[in-house]
């Protein structure tokens, strides 16, 4: 249950990344802090665009969904008052959706916010906390972390949970997002919840390796 | 474009000073296109084309539609091009009204589209009730310049690379057979265009321009964002293998001479050639790959069954 | 004829009047490319340098150096080709081509017509007519209270009460700035607000620059003609009267073109008292018309607006001569209304060439 | 175009007063001059391009196509495009509800003439171009689509006209057209000033009118639709009932004449 | 199409013309006086088009104010009417037609003395009454004249005109029923120069034909421009003669 991740892919914005899992692959950019158009301006927070641009097709009400749920979960993220009356676009292009995109969208929402908290740590966008999220399932009353494209179509209830995490990645601070679809029982959720949140953890250390390789990579070259 | 991006005026002159002795900022010469590179993701039609520092990618699905009235015996093609700020703080999400994007999308829809590089009367599946809808999606991943040819590229290797389902017809029931039951078919190609674009610059004066016979504009061949933002004029053209122009698109711009720009159809030649060389090669070899591991399993199959 | 609506049936292409009857040799005929050597029109190029001459856009005006590239040209080396189709013209050593039509180009010292169109931070922009509005700066206008008046914050703050949008004034270009726009200022009794009368418009190319642009006509009419082909016409006031007084009607002293001032003050203690009043109260920026204007004056109005719109109809130059000679020769048309005919303003104009031709004083 | 309040006031006292005097020294129902071009495009099957003396200016072009009447009851359809103005405007569709009224099959407009055989029928589709209009267009418009559709040629029709029991589409003649012989209603405006009405009001009159009506003129009467309409968004007042009458007068009284107008042409 | 013999052996084409003959070409300019500042009636064969010039003008919008050099703005409005077939829908935000607006505006920019008209818009709009093949050449004469009775300064003329492929033959000029069934490249013409200001190539045609098809179409231009430049003189002499009246 690996994912293939990198960050710094695209030249012409702030910050970018490329996270992978799966069959699921997202390209997400930021650019920002820029000057907003009048309509966006905020007048003592950050501004955030967040567009989400489908593999096949033009984006519609699915996207605008994903882009409301990823919009939930970045805004708390974000240290925004550093930037009033500024804007930040957060775009992200689904490459691979990885699932049947008609009926599921949990794998590509969980992909957009891994990739967009590596993509706007990259930016150098004030962050209040790291971020991590997992798709979970549950088939025939058991419980899967991290589902692919069939799992997902055999399963009854789907889940995205996404976390708050700080201290180094060792601590869960709060939910930023719990989405549950289907057919499910209480104890279910609250399974969903203890193996989503180790998931979380272990997830947030591979980003933070990630994000530890790049600067490895750079700075150090630049130091000498 | 959504916000001009700007560089300062020095930054300007030296590109400009720099043009006139013969340089440009990338070291290349001015009739050289950029090193392409071609990736293929995991399914058919999946391919990410890079040009330097810019990044397409295009992704071919497709579905089973109505055909139109009036040509029931053809399916439906689409090229979308709709631009994100991800490309560039310049371009604007899902406005394709500014004056280049437009131009983009014309070009590559009377390069690809027109010119009928896609078979669309193989995508007819019951005459006037069923026909296959082919669609491109291209997604400008990062922008350095020539969005236009390497769209082309992308869209054309991508054609290339796809295969559509196998479909049985029986009377007016179709069968889709999935991929994993039946080796799915690859598409009609007819003709690969590849489209090369000039950017002129003037290094005088207009009134030497219009009035003057020294002739001494300058073109170059793939311009990066920077020399696109400054250049004069633009001239596209679109050729393919078998030596035919398919499409020619200067609208308007610092007007050149006539014999220059014929110069320019035949040095568009050459690169046409060497594109379509590395495209089909690249195609060929992925191919081969998938088939490796196909004719791994198919030898399996044919184990099973003694 | 019915009278109550004249409908012309034309042929062809849309062409203008004043092309009726030009038949050009080879309507309805494809264009052979065969006989494009010779036929094209050849124009030598050492003649196209004389004045008055008819140059078209890219031609070559004159190869020869010495001349200083005015508008409408530009050069390479020693060549110097026109922009515009116009007429060439050399002012001393000064070669420029005049378009034969554009819009209003100000100058320095012209008495324009103008509206207001924005009332802006101290200062109003202004219609005149040309390719950007022109500026008039708070401190380029009379202010209630005299000229001795300084301006203070509470004027800038009651811009509109002076002049606000769609207001009509009369006013002279006080410079120019870099762009080629103008500055105007209405420091003077004879500029400002426009009231009593009726506006009407003319191209600008129509209108002759002199000395004087305000006129008395018979009948008890003024006219304002304004350089930018904006014109107004107004009942003659008592300013009016004043103005022309000391030298008569048709022969210009020098106190007319002069900036209202002493001289002007001698004609009669009565007008000076009229200008004390007006320039120190609020007169000079209301908006109320005079009440006494009769029915009669108001159609003397309207004639002089047809005729003048008949000069502009036959493309003829207006000047203040014309425009009484038009005048005059409509008179034979007892209804105003009858003005508005395309061939009652082609006799008009043909009245006013034959009249002046018969006098032998041509403009 | 907005004027001074001096100038609005005197060109209100002016067409107020008893004698009525307008700008220009027409008379209350004096029209300008127009001038009419027509037959100029070939591809349609009328056409026509009306300019008035202040270069408003409007083409109207009429096609034919045949349809079902079964199918389609509206044989005339207008519509309107203003230079300069979004499709969606609300005056251009203001003015396209209106005119399509004024065209409507079952009003004044005898619809029968576009009749081909029991099944099928002409349908005219108007278009209409307004290139330059510097006061309201309506009147302008209706005189281009009067003069069009009276200058519009149809195919001869050379199948029989009882055509209930057959498959076909009628056959036209390939040479012969006929004449179209509709009388299509008018449409005149009139601005309201004080106590007179005005025919055809120049720019500077409808800036200063306390309000417009529109009345419709068909063969020999009044029909509908009478509406009223402001000319401004200035100076918009209530009028007398009067004024209406005279309005109406005055267009049962001189209507006559712009059709014997265009009739002489 | 077999009614009709595209090029026939004796070399006549549909419509009686031969090969290197241009249609029959009408214009006059300045017939919107009073609407516009400069304008101009085009007939080029069947083509027939209305256009109009205004400004330069102040510009209604800050955005459209560059404080070195006025604005060039070109609207195309195709009439539903103007084929044989009405169409049903409007033209008016057809991508076909913003590209044409786009190719015309950026042939002009390069043609027109902008920068000595700064802070101003110059607004051109076309209306094109009826088409019949080769409308961007003919939308091209148009503005270049309505420009020039404008007297808007320009560097020189440019001409406009469409060239099909015939097989190996090139047709100067092509009308729709000509450009339906082959390939045809439209040229925008600087002055009396071979410098092409505009080129647009929108189906194939083999290279090794293109310089000749380019060759044909710059000296049909080079005629449009002399039939255009009579007219001009032909007015200017008018004017010329009544304002010394």
């Amino acid at each position: 249950m690996s994912i293939i991740a990198s960050t710094g892919i695209l030249n012409h914005v702030d910050g970018s990344s490329e996270f992978e899992s799966h069959s699921t692959k997202v390209v997400c950019s930021v650019t920002g802090p820029i000057e907003p158009k009048a309509r966006q301006e905020l007048p003592t927070q950050l501004a955030l665009e967040i567009i989400v641009r489908p593999a096949k097709g033009v984006p519609n009400t699915r996207e605008k969904l994903i882009e409301d749920k990823l919009r939930g979960v970045l805004t708390p993220l974000i240290a925004r008052y550093l930037y009033p009356r500024r804007l930040c676009q957060i775009t992200f292009q689904v490459m691979e959706a990885g699932e049947p995109e008609l009926e599921f969208s949990q794998r590509e929402l969980s992909c957009c916010i891994n990739a967009a908290v590596l993509a706007l740590v990259d930016s150098g966008i004030g962050l209040l906390a790291m971020a991590s999220s997992v798709p979970l399932a549950i088939i025939k009353g058991q419980l899967v972390v991290d589902p692919n494209a069939q799992q997902l179509q055999e399963s009854q209830s789907v889940h995205t949970l996404a976390l708050e995490i700080t201290e180094s990645g060792k601590n869960v601070q709060n939910i930023l997002l719990l989405d549950s679809t289907g057919a499910f029982t209480q104890n279910e959720l609250f399974q969903i919840l203890s193996q989503g949140e180790e998931r979380c953890l272990t997830l947030v250390q591979e980003l933070r390796k990630v994000l530890g390789d790049r600067i490895n990579s750079e700075i150090i070259r630049t130091k000498t | 474009m959504a916000k001009d991006i700007e560089f300062s005026t020095s930054e300007n002159k030296f590109i400009l000073d720099a043009l006139r002795q013969n340089l440009r900022l990338d070291g290349r010469s001015f009739d050289q296109f950029r090193d392409v590179d071609i990736k293929f993701g995991k399914e058919y039609g999946d391919v990410t084309v890079t040009m330097g520092k810019t990044k397409i990618h295009c992704r071919i699905s497709c579905q089973i539609a109505q055909p139109y009235e009036d040509r029931p015996f053809e399916g439906l093609f689409l090229i979308s091009t709709e631009t994100s700020p991800m490309a560039g703080p310049q371009f604007e999400n899902g406005n394709s009204t500014g004056e280049d994007e437009v131009l983009c999308v014309r070009i590559i829809e009377k390069a690809v589209r027109r010119s009928g590089a896609l078979d669309v009367e193989g995508l007819c599946i019951v005459a006037g009730s069923k026909c296959w809808a082919i669609r491109a999606d291209v997604h400008f991943l990062d922008c350095d310049g020539g969005l236009l040819d390497a769209s082309c590229i992308a869209v054309m290797t991508a054609l290339l690379h796809f295969k559509k389902p196998d479909i049985t017809v029986l009377g007016d029931r179709v069968t889709v057979h999935p991929t994993d039951e039946r080796e799915p078919v690859p598409l009609g190609i007819l003709h690969i265009p590849i489209c090369v674009t000039f950017s002129f610059f003037n290094p005088q004066d207009t009134e030497e321009n219009i009035k003057g016979d020294s002739n001494a504009e300058i073109a170059i061949i793939d311009a990066n964002l920077k020399e696109e933002l400054l250049r004069d004029g633009t001239l596209t053209v679109t050729l393919n293998k078998n030596r035919e122009v398919v499409q020619v698109s200067k609208a308007g711009g610092l007007p050149m001479d006539a014999l220059s720009l014929m110069e320019n159809c035949y040095k568009a030649y050459t690169i046409t050639e060497k594109l379509t060389d590395q495209i089909l090669a690249c195609v060929k070899e992925d191919d081969s790959k998938r088939n490796q591991y196909a004719g791994l399993l198919s030898s399996e199959n044919a184990r099973d069954a003694t | 004829m019915s009278s109550i609506i004249s409908i012309a049936k034309r042929k062809g292409a849309f062409q203008q009047s004043i092309d009726a009857g030009f038949e050009s040799g080879s309507e309805d005929e494809d264009v052979n490319m065969s006989d494009s050597i010779d036929n094209g029109p050849t124009h030598t190029q050492e003649s196209n340098s004389t004045e008055g001459h008819i140059v078209t856009p890219g031609e070559l005006v004159t190869d020869d150096p010495v001349w200083m590239r005015g508008h409408g040209t530009y050069f390479l080396d020693n060549m110097t080709y026109s922009s515009v189709a116009g007429t060439v013209s050399r002012v001393n050593r000064l070669l420029s081509v005049v378009p034969l039509r554009s819009r209003y180009t100000p100058e320095t010292g012209d008495h324009v017509v103008g509206r207001i169109a924005e009332v802006g931070n101290k200062r109003w922009r202004v219609d005149i007519g040309g390719k950007q509005h022109a500026v008039l700066m708070l401190g380029s206008v009379n202010l209630p209270g005299g000229i001795l008046r300084r301006k203070s914050e509470s004027d800038e703050l009651q811009m509109r009460s002076f002049l606000k949008e769609g207001d009509l004034l009369n006013a002279e270009v006080q410079s120019l700035f870099q762009d080629g726009s103008a500055s105007l200022h209405t420091r003077s009794l004879k500029y400002g607000k426009l009231r009593n009368g009726q506006f009407c418009q003319v191209p600008c190319s129509l209108i002759v620059r002199s000395k004087n642009h305000t006129h008395n006509l018979p009948g008890n009419v003024t006219v304002v003609l304004g350089v930018n082909g904006y014109i107004w016409l107004r009942k003659t006031s008592k300013m009016d009267m004043a103005r022309d007084a000391p030298s008569g009607i048709s022969a210009p002293g020098p106190s007319n073109g002069a900036p209202i001032g002493a001289k002007t003050l001698r004609s009669s203690d009565s007008v000076s008292i009229t200008r004390l009043e007006e320039e120190s109260s609020w007169q000079i920026y209301s908006d109320e018309n005079d009440p006494t204007i009769s029915v009669s004056l108001r159609q003397t109005i309207s004639r002089y607006a047809n005729v003048i719109k008949a000069l502009a109809f036959c493309e003829i130059d207006i000047t203040h001569e014309r425009i009484v000679s038009a005048y005059e020769a409509s008179m034979v048309y007892p209804s105003v209304g009858s003005l508005i005919d395309r061939e009652v303003m082609e006799t008009i104009g043909q009245d006013v060439l034959t009249a002046e031709k018969m006098r032998g004083t041509p403009s | 175009m907005p004027l001074s309040i001096a100038e609005k006031s005197y060109l209100y006292d002016s067409l107020s007063s008893n004698a009525g005097t307008r700008p220009d020294g027409r008379l209350p129902h004096q029209f300008r001059p127009l001038e009419v071009y027509t037959d100029f495009l070939p591809s349609s099957n009328g056409s026509s391009r009306i300019i008035a003396s202040d270069s408003s200016e409007c083409i109207v072009s009429v096609k034919a196509n045949v349809v079902d009447h079964q199918v389609q009851q509206d044989l005339f359809q207008v519509e309107v495009d203003i230079a300069g103005q979004r499709d969606d405007s609300s005056e251009v569709e203001t003015l396209t509800s209106l005119l399509n009224r004024v065209l409507e099959s079952r009003g004044s407009i005898d619809a029968s003439k576009l009749k081909l055989t029991r099944k099928y029928s002409y349908k005219l589709f108007i278009d209409v171009l307004v290139i330059s209009s510097s006061s309201h267009p309506v009147s302008l418009i209706s005189f281009t689509i009067f003069s069009a559709l009276n200058s519009t040629y149809l195919p001869k029709i050379i199948s029989s006209f009882d055509d209930l029991e057959v498959e076909e589409l009628p056959t036209f003649h390939d040479a012969d057209m006929v004449k179209l012989d509709v009388s299509p209603p008018l449409v005149f405006i009139l601005a309201v000033v004080g106590e007179n009405v005005f025919m055809d009001a120049a720019a500077n009159e409808s800036e200063v009118a306390d309000n417009g009506l529109i009345i419709t003129w068909s063969g020999d009467k009044i029909v509908a639709p009478i509406r009223t309409v402001a000319l401004n968004n200035s100076d918009v007042k209530g009028f007398n009932p009067l004024v209406l009458q005279r309005g109406i007068q005055m267009v049962q009284q001189y209507a006559g004449d712009v059709v014997r107008a265009f009739a002489n042409l | 199409m077999s009614r009709f013999e595209i090029y026939s052996p004796e070399g006549l084409r549909v419509d009686g013309r031969r090969w290197n003959e241009l249609r029959r070409f009408d214009c006059s300019i300045n017939t919107h006086s009073h609407a516009a500042d400069g304008s101009s009636y085009l007939e080029q064969g069947n083509n027939k088009i209305i256009t109009l010039v205004k400004g330069p003008k102040e510009p209604s919008l800050r955005s459209q104010m560059d404080p070195t050099k006025a604005l060039l703005k070109v609207s195309v409005n195709i009439t539903k009417f103007s084929k044989t077939e009405r169409s049903k829908t409007s033209h008016k935000n057809e991508r076909r037609v913003l590209e044409i607006q786009t190719a015309l505006t950026r042939t002009f920019n390069k043609n027109v003395m902008l920068h000595i008209y700064p802070r101003t818009l110059i607004d051109i709009e076309i209306h094109v009454l009826q088409q019949d093949g080769g409308l961007v050449g003919t939308l091209i004469n148009g503005i270049t004249l309505a420009l020039i009775d404008a007297g808007i300064a320009m560097f020189d003329y440019i001409s406009g005109v469409s060239v099909g492929l015939y097989d190996t033959t090139p047709l100067l000029e092509v009308n729709s029923l000509e450009e339906n069934v082959m390939s045809s490249v439209t040229l925008g013409v600087v002055g009396k120069t071979e410098k092409l200001s505009l080129l647009l190539v929108e189906d194939k045609i083999p290279l090794d034909r293109l310089e000749s098809v380019l060759a044909i179409g710059i000296a049909g231009a080079h005629r449009v421009r002399e039939l255009m430049d009579s007219e001009l003189r032909k007015r200017a002499e008018k004017r010329v003669a009544n304002s010394t009246n």
